[in-house]
């Protein structure tokens, strides 16, 4: 189980994306920051694809780096903010302040990060004494276990079943799928009502930012009848 | 896992590297919303935010072999992009009234 | 790294290896001469430009852009049912339903689009 | 990248031949861009340097590199050197998923002629394509040239408008075939036009089984939404020579405005690939399968090629690789020089009408492909 060369390319990245993500914040050229932060999630979409969540990653690249970010650098290209480029909140003790309890709010993350999955990673001393704490409900199979096929077998098949309504078939469909495709099984039947929910969300999106644009100072502003 | 080779053992990649690593990423989301003032860079620090949280999602999705955390990362990944849309929207309504996206602005805004 | 990721790692850097080296040739073999005043100025077929302070862009863009988001996430929500369409049909009509809601919901938003003239260049 | 030592120094080495290869064809198309609507207006073309003008090519090439480098004043030092490097680089990545040809098995080692065989390739080039969009509004930002930044929010803006129909319109390939990956769209390419409506073969012998038969109208969005994303005429527009000058790349030139050629036409190929690979059967030939290609030269594949020393099987592997290299070529090369042929045929369309074209036709008929699809399905699926 030594250093082997996905996890060097892992600690690479890593450390590139937190890099960029620190840019983010501190550079004082918003442009620049916002370029940076579709660095970061270019970076992620590698991440989710070595996770095994491979549809995931592409969507993270299409919509997150390849949408949402272009629609930032536009609009800070549009407001040609040469006079923006103000500086970070220099140092106020406010500031001070709030750096170090985002201090501590990280390391409680990184904490309980490590916490959960028992061994205390090194970082926390876990008393030998008593036993190690069970790892928590919510990851039922053991967490350093080599990672069998990506879904638990058992567990989705009674999707299967309860779309397909008949057993046979559900196991027969479910042995050829790929991930892509588990997923999406998934998707339309356990959690198909959200699937509806969502595109009402994105028509109340799509007709607010339009009414936005076309309220009296807005860019597409209509008067009545023209 | 718990044999002594502490070293070698901790820097296998396993779930709490990836979770490490979100926890980092959504504490700089944390600081980017304090110290800025700049209306556009608080909304990417919280697209930052949501980022980190999408990959602990599938951290845990692998390392619990259960396809639900890849599913809430589609949710996650339509509601950020749906409020980006939305916030942008404002701030340019508010940058073309001030000329100018400090938060300052944002609180007259009026009904 | 997953085995299919690092063919694209390496093409990454052979495309950057190849990117500096062509601009560090360029720089290495291209005449050094003294950048004249008018060399600098932006290229405006030779009118010298009057450049006021902040040139005013029209902000039309940003709502293409907005709109573009949106209309994304509804093709990248459709991908995977793309996927399993075929093989769920055999069980019912469950899985048509579900993308004929869907579709309609987000069809009237391109008809509302279309008719609040959102997408009009003068 | 295989395991052994051997088999990754291969596989870097084809990675690295592909993409030169890749680089290399630029400026051939820049060549057959000069001499075919030359040929096409009854003129000569570039001619003088070498014979039929073929080391034409490589003059610009070199000129390029004996430009003289300058920034102006008002340019964004960092992002303007970074700006063509943004653009070259997702038009390299998106070629890494098209299939070549078949593998080839010599020697105990196969070697697939693709650089990554990606299950997600479809969506791959589209996650990669999406992010070209930062190279042309950092080119544009970053030169400090009003017009180059006006180029730059149409192109970009185009560009994304594109895009929305483009992934629509594969959304009905996609529901054929049932996979992103394309060696597998490819290997259901094989063969007769058939399929099975309720239960029932029905069979057009005469048809190969390509996926343009099956679904011509996304073949034609598709196509269209192609030429508007590589920023090809009629679609041009941002980089009209007439008013914007040259958009987005004005300030920029020697190498750099030659990586932006790179970019544009690098886009162009892998359409030109993708095109033949969803709806023209990728590297396969119209109706033999690859195996029966290998069956053919495992016949009369000694009398070709005694002499060297691999055994049977390889030699009828390798020369299967190569036929069906050929016949990829030979397809994408059609479609490439389809691409420049609209270019001297179609005038440029005016702003306004681009935007609507996609917007308010490309989209709303991808719409209607998209149900037309699922109609079809759903009658041919459900078994009376």
């Amino acid at each position: 189980m030594e250093l082997t060369a996905a996890d060097i390319l892992f600690y690479l990245f890593g450390f590139v994306s937190v890099v960029s993500a620190l840019m983010v914040v501190f550079v004082s050229n918003p442009i620049y920051s916002a370029l940076l932060l579709a660095v970061v999630m270019s970076i992620l979409g590698i991440f989710f694809f070595n996770l095994e969540a491979h549809f995931i990653a592409a969507a993270q690249v299409v919509v997150y780096a390849g949408a949402v970010m272009v629609l930032f650098v536009m609009v800070m290209m549009l407001f040609d903010l040469k006079r923006e480029k103000e500086e970070v909140a220099r140092f106020s003790i406010l500031t001070v302040l709030k750096i170090i309890s985002v201090g501590v709010v990280c390391g409680v993350l990184v904490g309980a990060g490590a916490m959960i999955t028992g061994d205390g990673m090194g970082f926390i001393k876990v008393s030998t004494t008593e036993a190690p704490p069970p790892p928590s409900m919510l990851l039922k199979s053991d967490i350093n276990a080599p990672t069998k096929q990506t879904t638990n077998p058992e567990e989705l098949k009674d999707e299967v079943v309860e779309i397909t309504q008949n057993p046979q078939a559900g196991v027969e469909i479910f042995t050829k799928y790929t991930d892509t495709q588990k997923l999406s099984l998934k998707l339309f039947s356990k959690y198909i009502f959200i699937f509806e929910l969502l595109s009402v969300l994105l028509l109340v999106a799509i007709v607010g930012a339009v009414a936005l644009a076309r309220s009296k100072g807005g860019t597409h502003h209509v008067t009545r009848g023209s | 896992m718990q044999d002594q080779k502490g070293a070698h053992t901790m820097l296998h990649v396993g779930l709490n590297h990836y979770l490490v690593l979100s926890g980092v990423l959504f504490s700089i989301g944390v600081l980017g919303v304090l110290l800025r003032k700049n209306a556009l860079i608080i909304l990417m620090s919280i697209e930052l935010m949501l980022n980190a949280v999408n990959l602990s999602f599938v951290a845990f999705s692998k390392y619990a072999q259960n396809m639900d955390g890849q599913i809430m990362v589609f949710f996650v990944m339509t509601i950020a992009a749906a409020e980006a849309a939305v916030g942008l929207a404002i701030a340019v309504a508010v940058f073309k009234r001030f000329k100018e996206v400090n938060i300052a602005h944002f609180e007259n805004l009026k009904g | 790294m997953s085995e299919q990721l690092v063919p694209v790692l390496v093409l990454t850097a052979v495309v950057i290896v190849f990117a500096a080296a062509m601009i560090g040739l360029t720089f290495l073999a291209g005449p050094k001469r003294k950048p004249t005043p008018e060399k600098q100025l932006p290229y405006e077929c030779g009118i010298v430009g009057k450049e006021h302070e902040t040139t005013r862009f029209p902000v039309k863009f940003y709502l293409t852009a907005i709109l573009f988001i949106l209309f994304d996430i509804e093709v990248i929500f459709l991908y995977p049912w793309a996927l399993v369409y075929g093989d769920l049909l055999k069980f019912g009509p469950f899985i048509l339903v579900e993308i004929i809601v869907f579709m309609l919901v987000l069809t009237f938003g391109l008809f509302y689009v279309w008719k609040a003239r959102a997408l009009e260049w003068d | 990248m295989g395991t052994t030592w051997l088999e990754i120094i291969i596989n870097t080495v084809k990675i690295a031949a592909i993409f030169v290869i890749v680089v290399s064809t630029v400026p051939l198309l820049v060549w057959v861009e000069r001499r075919g609507p030359a040929f096409m207006q009854n003129r000569l073309g570039p001619n003088r340097v070498g014979p039929l003008g073929l080391l034409q090519l490589a003059a610009d090439a070199i000129k390029f590199i004996f430009k003289e480098e300058f920034i102006p004043t008002k340019a964004e030092k960092i992002l303007y050197f970074m700006a063509p490097g943004l653009t070259l680089l997702p038009a390299a990545l998106t070629f890494a998923a098209i299939p070549l040809s078949t593998p080839i098995n010599i020697l105990g080692y196969t070697f697939k002629l693709q650089i990554a065989d990606l299950n997600i390739g479809l969506i791959y080039i589209f996650a990669v394509a999406s992010l070209g969009v930062y190279g042309i509004l950092a080119a544009g930002w970053s030169s400090g040239n009003k017009y180059a930044m006006l180029g730059a929010l149409r192109a970009s803006s185009q560009m994304i408008s594109y895009e929305i129909a483009m992934g629509l319109s594969v959304v009905g390939v996609l529901m054929m075939y049932q996979t992103f990956s394309l060696n597998q769209m490819i290997t259901e390419q094989f063969g007769y036009f058939s399929f099975l409506w309720q239960g029932s073969a029905v069979e057009l012998k005469f048809l190969p089984n390509w996926g343009v038969f099956f679904q011509p109208l996304a073949f034609i969005l598709f196509l269209t939404a192609t030429f508007a994303e590589t920023n090809r005429l009629p679609f041009d527009l941002p980089e009209g020579e007439a008013e914007l000058v040259a958009g987005f790349h004005t300030e920029y030139g020697g190498f750099k405005f030659n990586m932006f050629f790179m970019g544009e036409y690098g886009h162009m190929i892998t359409s030109a690939a993708l095109i033949t690979t969803l709806f023209f059967g990728g590297y396969a030939l119209p109706f033999i399968s690859p195996e029966q290609v290998r069956e053919f030269w495992i016949q009369n594949g000694h009398t070709l090629l005694g002499f060297t020393g691999l055994s049977m099987p390889d030699i009828a592997s390798v020369l299967t690789t190569i036929t069906h290299l050929v016949v990829f070529l030979a397809k994408t090369g059609f479609w490439l020089f389809f691409f420049i042929w609209v270019r001297w045929t179609l005038p440029r369309f005016r702003y306004d009408q681009l935007m609507d074209l996609g917007w308010k036709t490309l989209l709303p008929w991808s719409l209607v492909n998209l149900a037309l699809t699922t109609a079809l399905m759903y009658f041919a699926r459900i078994v009376k």
